[in-house]
């Protein structure tokens, strides 16, 4: 029976969620505690599905004879169910100071919890089409939450972002019918569902199939040329930035290519294809023009939204390589860079929620001022930028060591990229730290009255981030064991 | 071409260019009294067909006269029949299109269908 | 015999009886009646699919004394009595749904008229799908011409020289296509001598066989699809739509692209299987020239809809573009491609009917304006409305759990089974279409969604409305919602149903 | 473990000193306030001592001959691994012994430059971190600690906190790290084909290593030596070094001068020559493109030096040219030209920072930056100039300070080698660059002690004892070794021969 723990985990944010707006709580604590009880009875529920680990499936309801959705727990999908379950309570306190003097809270809690269960949906997911419901599910789920503010720029990111995803999907969509026709079992396999021997006349065909697919759902993970839509969309307000576009949604775009890659078409059909080469280029070329346009913007969270953008195409880059080691260094960082990019998210969103400025120019001294926030923030951009010791020092030591032992000029080259990258990103996260902190001699520190550090329902997050990058950094071991086991099965 | 298969069966022919005259003319004129008529010359070609078709030359009309049996006395009665339905219909869609027109006139003063077009556009609704 | 049987036949009968009776009723017990009629007739239906549902074959019933092939028939399989049915059921909805607007734009005297129109329409729709003849279906289909015409034409108040030129429009295209479709029928009974579906059937497998008479034989063919297809507003011969769905009284629009262009693609549908076999027409290649217009319209409806600043020319164009993904369907050539164009009929009829619904109730609060701009914050004036309205779009955009994903898949699935340059083409065309659906649906859907202050509001004299203040529109909406959810969710049994229906025709 | 006590006691120390600065800030809300003498004192005791303690324990450590620990392991196959060798005590020794003395002569000089407690916390942390770097016992631990010295010494260029300090600090760091990622860049190469990551005299490679993969091999050490080779300023990426020092508190400048462009040395020897072997770059294009780029800037920085007015980036174009006399010397691929690169490192190590520390005296005292400014300052303060004037002679290379030793070995070592013409371009050049060093500091000389007529010349009153002890300290090491090189000179033909 324990296989029901994986409905439960899915649908009790999604039921208790729409109850938010409803329920009849008179004070504000009380809704902040039901929220998070919600979001945290969750996360323990989902932590024990990944202690038991559940081998059977469970099918949720079908389309049809063999279109269902329906869930099953295996090793990728516990390294998302993972990293919701770890971010999301922790998300969801910060979201309550940050989201404070907004209108519409209820609503937003409401779409924010559901989210969590659409995310676990898609980590849970046994087959394409589930996944591909609960992706759908997803876009349509954290479209009210970038439009919060109904600004017109909100208005406007919202319709870009739509408008990419679904675009991402329908092309996505025609691998998905793709597998379900053709794919021995619509099941999620390792090394691939396709019988390369009976399929042989076929491969070219299913190698641009891949292709769509694979560009399909990287529009999520904002791949180059589809990457705009992401620092539009922050214009969000920064729990959802923080959380969705730097953690759940975009690392389901990134989850979605892996299962695309490794578990449905099969690494097997589409190595040393051209659609390989291609991919890998556009890849390649988002992760330094990520990282480029990180530094030529100004708004500190579009900035972040860029960096974003290049360091989610490290995950791809993992993906393409088609390797076991591959795979593990694209897990490596599809975890790793959730804890940096949330905890600098974070700190962007504590510095725009108490000084009100938006811009890196104004953010001057006030290092000083925020010494906590600047601190976490100045770690946080230390790991990005992949200082030993740090986790992103590990994720692209997993990632560079993948691309080397594969050997090819192009895999060399994302190396390149990826240093290259690390080297700009030193450039955009460092010029704040030091700006904040040392602004010049004769700056009016006047001017930044009444700024201060938050409070500790933000300072919580920090801390345990703080100390989860170093962890992480300092003793990748279990985790490359674990995620390593993942990918030998692709063998 | 088998113009000689033609010749032998110049009625059809003729019924095929008049509803082709029809069609063009429902299609392309632009006052709908003469898409009306070209409607109706269409149809007529239709029934003219039909009417072709259901003629053998040598045999009479299926009414047992003389006490003849033979199937091969008579002709086929449902292609007349379908004639009279189709007339029927034609006639209900003409009368149809024609009150339509007359109310369009009234409005407007205008049979053109196009200049009725702009005409609404500038009103504008 | 069974006394069901003889449903199929009563409900014609009662549908074209109540015609005259309509005329003489007052408006309101006009309605009544009807309302009690599309019940009664529905039941019937319904009776009728459980019982072929539960022998498992279709049957023929005779009409009159005459046996086949003199005598006219009419034949009932799983296919056409749960088509039966859910045009009933729509037919229902689409009535109920316009009560309100109706009263408003109709002319007092003239409001009975309007269900005269229903039920001639509904008695044509029921016996296009049961007819197993073919004279028979295209006297029906001048019927369903006509009362569709009334519906688009009766006195409305608001938009009386719209409609007029709107339903002149639409005659001619009409016309144009019966009469292509009528001399198709000539040319196919020239070359069978039967008027009769299955003899017909017959006689064309046996020239086939000795290879007679093809090229006549190929231009019927032609002329049947075409005739047809200019009728249910294939692109190019779309130019009608937008106007008569835009400006005609909401029951009217409704029903008219929930229902009418679909009874003639299933007449066609009728006509491949039945009378000229499957295999005939895939080796005609008429197919391929449906499924290019198919495919052109599904992308250029939706570019039209993109330009479109009134929302129910919005809704009329993006028809236009899903009735190119019934024609691309059936392009396919495929039973698979077939059985998703079926299931597309009545995924958008139901989709299409809760759109024009929702975008009604949305324009009423919003001082029966129907560019964007005023609709900034219809939703929450009319939350029921607003809420459909995005279940509507959803479904047409394709989300899961909605009954236009499952016709999504079915279609690229069936798309999959086929050739490669056509499989391609569908594949595309079905992202592309999806993301240009996306494009003008939820625009709109965030438009609505974008609160209007209350000042703007209270200055434009927008009001505020319950579900409750309009009842026939939210029972509508909320039977569209849940039936799209059905059809999203335990597309199954539809399936098969649709599917042993099929067979039956084989 | 022991070894483990001198990286992390100052780091530990340098930590509190740190967070109790911190606290203050958060105490005092931002407002700064000047440390009352009472407090001061017991800051430089505590620094003082600390670099003390741990100096001697570096020392002891670096004496106990093969000594090694792991710390812990970041991947199963990647430890953080520490070996004490030869070459490790050598450099100890020397950055022990400059620290100290700088740290002594900072306790008088960083009065007027405020923030004491941090600039101190952070003295100790990169001492701490400088030991970590030599006593790295494989390429990952010594990127770790090559990482960690930029960011820690990244606050000396910024200690003013004036714009130009941002700016300056920002070139530093992001050099640095585009230097530290091409290294990156090479150590992900190496690992997937060296055999080891870990120092061996020597080299790691076998022919079965590097077979068929030679070739990214090679573009890999080039990417290490031109990356490691922006921490030692060498062309193309030298430029953060003339703008980073002048902006850097004196000592601050001392100390990246003489000790921090040296572990890019230091950084290149442990590719080179413990990891890659001599033998294996020996005549391939890698080896002619580094002697190429190290002459070029030998001549480029001696050519700037000789034209810039400002004395603290005079200096440090000197720097960036007299680093690259070391690294040619390990470029020549000879043992004679190894030991003269290891003599040039020491040599000038304490030349350059005894330069840094007159600069520091000048600027603390007179408030002079340009050489112009400089005329007759040998009135004043003898005592300062006289030490300037035999660090000048050591770094031109006159006999018998200890440059001339260091430069002689350099140039015999480029002589002996077998590297077609750059065994005659190579001396020649370095001896058209010692003419312009001499140019360039013996200007400051001449003019000190005789000033052009008319020039009036200011008194500036006593340089500070704390000041002028540890100068002439290094101003005695400058003399005393060139007198009496032997000892070290055959300490460090032992590392040689057990690399060649």
């Amino acid at each position: 029976m324990s296989e029901m723990i994986m409905p439960i985990v899915v649908l009790l944010p999604i039921v208790f969620g729409l109850t938010i707006p409803f329920v009849p709580l008179k004070s504000k604590k009380a809704k902040m505690f039901y929220v998070e009880g919600i979001v945290l009875v969750t996360s323990i529920l989902a932590i024990l599905m990944l202690l038991n680990q559940p081998t059977a499936e469970f099918t949720l309801f079908r389309f049809t004879d063999y279109l269902n959705v329906s869930f099953r727990l295996d090793g990728v999908g516990s390294v998302f169910v993972g990293i919701c379950a770890l971010l999301w309570p922790l998300a969801t306190l910060y979201a309550f100071e940050y989201m404070e003097h907004e209108e519409h809270q209820p609503t937003f809690f409401m779409f924010y919890t559901i989210t969590f269960g659409v995310s676990l949906g898609i980590a849970l997911s046994q087959d394409i089409l589930s996944m591909y419901v609960f992706y759908e599910l997803l876009t349509m789920v954290t479209l009210p939450l970038i439009i919060h503010s109904l600004s017109r720029e909100a208005i406007h990111a919202t319709r870009k972002y739509l408008y990419y995803s679904l675009g991402g999907a329908a092309f996505a969509f025609i691998g998905v019918i793709f597998i379900l026709v053709y794919g021995d079992t619509a099941n999620f396999t390792a090394g691939g569902v396709l019988d390369l021997v009976a399929l042989a006349d076929k491969k070219e065909l299913l190698t641009l199939v891949f292709f769509l697919c694979f560009c399909g759902f990287s529009v999520k993970t904002a791949m180059f040329p589809f990457c705009e839509w992401l620092p539009t969309a922050g214009v969000a307000p920064t729990p959802v930035t923080a959380l969705l576009h730097a953690v759940a949604v975009v690392k389901a775009g990134a989850f979605a290519c892996i299962r695309v890659t490794y578990y449905c078409f099969g690494p097997e059909l589409v190595k040393g294809t051209w659609a390989q080469t291609v991919l890998m280029c556009l890849i390649i070329f988002t992760i330094v023009y990520g990282c480029s346009r990180a530094i030529k913007e100004t708004h500190i969270k579009r900035r972040l939204a860029w960096s974003t953008v290049s360091n989610l195409s490290y995950i791809l880059f993992g993906v393409i390589l088609m390797t076991p080691l591959g795979l593990v260094g694209a897990l490596c960082h599809m975890c790793f860079h959730a804890v940096m990019k949330i905890t600098s998210f974070f700190c962007a969103g504590a510095i725009m929620h108490k000084s009100h400025t938006n811009y890196v120019h104004e953010l001057d001294g006030m290092g000083r001022k925020m010494p906590f926030t600047f601190i976490v923030y100045t770690i946080s951009g230390l790991a990005l930028m992949g200082v030993p010791g740090m986790c992103g020092f590990m994720s692209k030591w997993a990632l560079a060591d993948a691309a080397l032992t594969d050997g090819s000029p192009l895999a060399i080259a994302g190396v390149v990229a990826l240093l290259i990258s690390a080297l700009l990103t030193a450039i955009y996260m460092m010029t704040v730290t030091v700006r904040a902190f040392f602004p010049g001699k004769d700056f009016d520190y006047s001017k930044l009255d009444g700024v201060k550090d938050p409070t500790w329902m933000m300072l919580l997050p920090f801390g345990l981030f703080v100390i989860a990058m170093i962890v992480f950094g300092v003793n990748a071991q279990p985790f490359v064991d674990f995620f390593t086991n993942i990918a030998m099965a692709l063998m | 071409m088998d113009f000689a298969n033609l010749m032998s069966n110049y009625g059809e022919a003729v019924a095929m260019i008049l509803f082709g005259i029809g069609f063009s003319n429902l299609l392309l004129q632009k006052n709908l009294i003469k898409k009306i008529i070209g409607f109706n010359i269409m149809d007529t070609a239709m029934y003219m067909f039909l009417a072709l078709k259901g003629f053998i030359v040598g045999r009479t009309a299926p009414i047992v006269i003389n006490g003849v049996q033979s199937m091969e006395a008579y002709i086929n009665p449902i292609p007349s029949g379908l004639v009279l339905t189709g007339i029927v219909v034609s006639v209900s869609v003409s009368a149809l299109m024609l009150s339509l027109t007359i109310r369009l006139y009234e409005r407007y003063g205008t049979l053109d269908l196009d200049e009725i077009s702009t005409i609404l556009k500038k009103e504008g609704k | 015999m069974a006394f069901v049987q003889n449903f199929p036949f009563f409900s014609i009968i009662l549908t074209i009886f109540s015609g005259p009776l309509s005329t003489m009723l007052s408006n309101k017990k006009a309605k009544i009646w009807n309302m009690i009629l599309i019940g009664i007739v529905c039941a019937l239906n319904l009776a009728v699919l459980a019982f072929v549902i539960s022998t498992g074959e279709s049957y023929t019933y005779m009409m009159g004394h005459f046996p086949a092939p003199w005598g006219n028939e009419i034949r009932v399989g799983v296919l056409e009595a749960l088509m039966a049915v859910f045009f009933c059921v729509v037919m229902f909805l689409c009535v109920i749904s316009g009560g309100q607007e109706r009263a408003r734009e109709i002319e007092e005297s003239k409001q009975n008229l309007f269900y005269v129109m229903v039920n001639l329409l509904l008695c044509s729709l029921i016996a296009l799908v049961y007819t197993n003849d073919i004279f028979t279906a295209y006297v029906f289909v001048e019927i369903n011409t006509l009362s569709a015409c009334g519906l688009i034409m009766i006195k409305n108040k608001l938009h009386e020289g719209r409609t007029l030129e709107a339903s002149v429009r639409y005659m001619i295209m009409s016309l144009l296509g019966s009469g292509m479709l009528l001399l198709g029928i000539c040319f196919l009974y020239g070359l069978t001598g039967h008027l009769l579906m299955s003899n017909m059937q017959e006689a064309i497998a046996n020239l086939v066989a000795t290879g007679q008479y093809q090229i006549p034989l190929l231009v019927a063919i032609c002329l049947l699809s075409v005739g047809l297809a200019i009728k249910s507003a294939l692109f190019p011969f779309h130019s009608w739509v937008p106007d008569a769905y835009g400006y005609a009284t909401l029951s009217s629009a409704s029903i008219l692209s929930s229902m009418v262009s679909k009874g003639y693609i299933f007449l066609l549908i009728k006509i491949f299987f039945r009378v000229i076999g499957f295999e005939v027409i895939i080796g005609s290649h008429v197919l391929n020239v449906l499924f290019i217009f198919g495919i052109i319209g599904m992308i250029m409806g939706s570019l039209d809809a993109i330009q479109e600043n009134s929302i129910r020319r919005m809704i009329a164009y993006s028809s236009v573009a899903q009735i190119g993904y019934i024609y691309m369907g059936l392009g396919l050539g495929t039973t698979a491609g077939v059985v998703a164009s079926i299931y597309h009929i009545l995924s958008h009829a139901v989709t299409k009917a809760l759109l024009f619904v929702s975008a009604y109730g949305l324009t009423n609060v919003s001082n029966n304006r129907r560019d964007f701009k005023q609709l900034t914050g219809a939703a929450y004036r009319n939350k029921l409305a607003g809420v459909a309205f995005t279940v509507g779009a959803l479904s047409m955009v394709g989300f899961p759990l909605l009954s236009g994903f499952v016709s999504k898949v079915l279609f690229a699935q069936a798309a999959v089974g086929v050739s490669s340059t056509k499989m391609f083409f569908t594949l595309v065309a079905l992202a592309i279409s999806t993301i240009l659906n996306t494009v003008y649906f939820m625009k709109t859907v965030i438009r609505i969604y974008t609160p209007m202050d209350a000042e703007t509001e209270k200055e434009k004299g927008f009001t505020r409305i319950t579900a409750k203040e309009d009842m026939g529109k939210a029972i509508a909406m909320i039977c569209f919602v849940v039936m799209n959810l059905v059809l999203g969710v335990l597309s199954q049994p539809i399936i098969e149903l649709i599917e042993t229906g099929l067979a039956m025709f084989m | 473990m022991l070894i483990l006590l001198p990286i992390l006691l100052p780091i530990v120390m340098g930590s509190i000193l740190l967070v109790a600065s911190f606290v203050e800030h958060l105490k005092k809300n931002n407002d700064y306030q000047a440390e009352s003498d009472q407090e001061l004192s017991k800051i430089h005791l505590f620094s003082v001592a600390g670099l003390v303690v741990s100096a001697a324990l570096a020392i002891y450590v670096g004496l106990q001959k093969g000594m090694s620990c792991t710390l812990f392991y970041l991947l199963e196959d990647l430890p953080i691994y520490f070996a004490v060798d030869s070459l490790s005590l050598l450099f100890v020794t020397f950055i022990s012994i400059v620290f100290v003395l700088v740290g002594i002569y900072s306790c008088v000089y960083m009065k007027h430059e405020h923030e004491e407690k941090r600039f101190f916390g952070f003295y100790l942390i990169v001492y701490g971190v400088l030991v970590g770097l030599d006593f790295a016992g494989n390429l990952v631990t010594l990127y770790l600690f090559y990482e960690f010295m930029t960011l820690t010494s990244m606050p000396f260029v910024l200690h003013n906190g004036s714009h130009e300090s941002t700016m300056a600090s920002l070139k530093y760091l992001f050099y640095s790290m585009c230097g530290a990622y091409l290294g990156l860049f090479g150590i992900f190469v190496l690992y997937q084909y060296a055999p080891s990551l870990t120092f061996t005299a020597g080299g790691v490679m076998s022919v079965l290593s590097y077979n068929g993969n030679t070739a990214i091999m090679l573009v890999a050490i080039m990417c290490m030596l031109i990356g490691f080779g922006a921490k030692a300023g060498m062309f193309p990426l030298h430029a953060w070094l003339p703008s980073a020092h002048p902006v850097a508190p004196s000592p601050a400048s001392a100390v990246l001068s003489s000790i921090i462009v040296k572990c890019g040395v230091l950084a290149i020897i442990r590719v080179v020559f413990y990891i890659a072997g001599p033998s294996f770059i020996a005549g391939t294009w890698v080896q002619y493109a580094w002697m190429t780029l190290s002459l070029l800037t030998v001549f480029m920085g001696s050519l700037l030096a000789f034209r810039e007015p400002i004395f603290k980036k005079r200096l440090a174009y000197s720097s960036v040219s007299q680093v690259s006399y070391v690294l040619f010397g390990l470029a020549v691929l000879t043992t004679t030209g190894f030991e003269g690169a290891l003599l040039h490192t020491v040599f000038h190590a304490f030349i350059k920072c005894a330069l840094f520390l007159t600069a520091g005296i000048f600027i603390f005292k007179c408030h002079i930056t340009r050489v112009s400014d400089l005329q007759g300052i040998g009135k004043s303060m003898p005592i300062t100039l006289w030490c300037f004037t035999f660090a000048s002679l050591g770094l031109i290379g006159i006999p018998p300070t200890s440059g001339f030793i260091s430069k002689w070995y350099l140039a015999l070592g480029a002589l002996q080698s077998d590297i077609g013409a750059f065994r005659y371009v190579g001396p020649a050049i370095l001896l058209v660059s010692a003419l312009l060093t001499a140019g360039y500091l013996l200007e400051i000389v001449v003019n000190g002690f005789f000033p052009k007529e008319g020039t009036e010349i200011k008194s500036y009153g006593k340089e500070p004892k704390a000041m002028w002890i540890p100068l002439m300290v290094l101003a005695g090491l400058t003399l005393g070794l060139g007198v009496l090189p032997n000892g070290l000179i055959e300490f460090i033909s032992t590392i040689a021969s057990s690399l060649f």
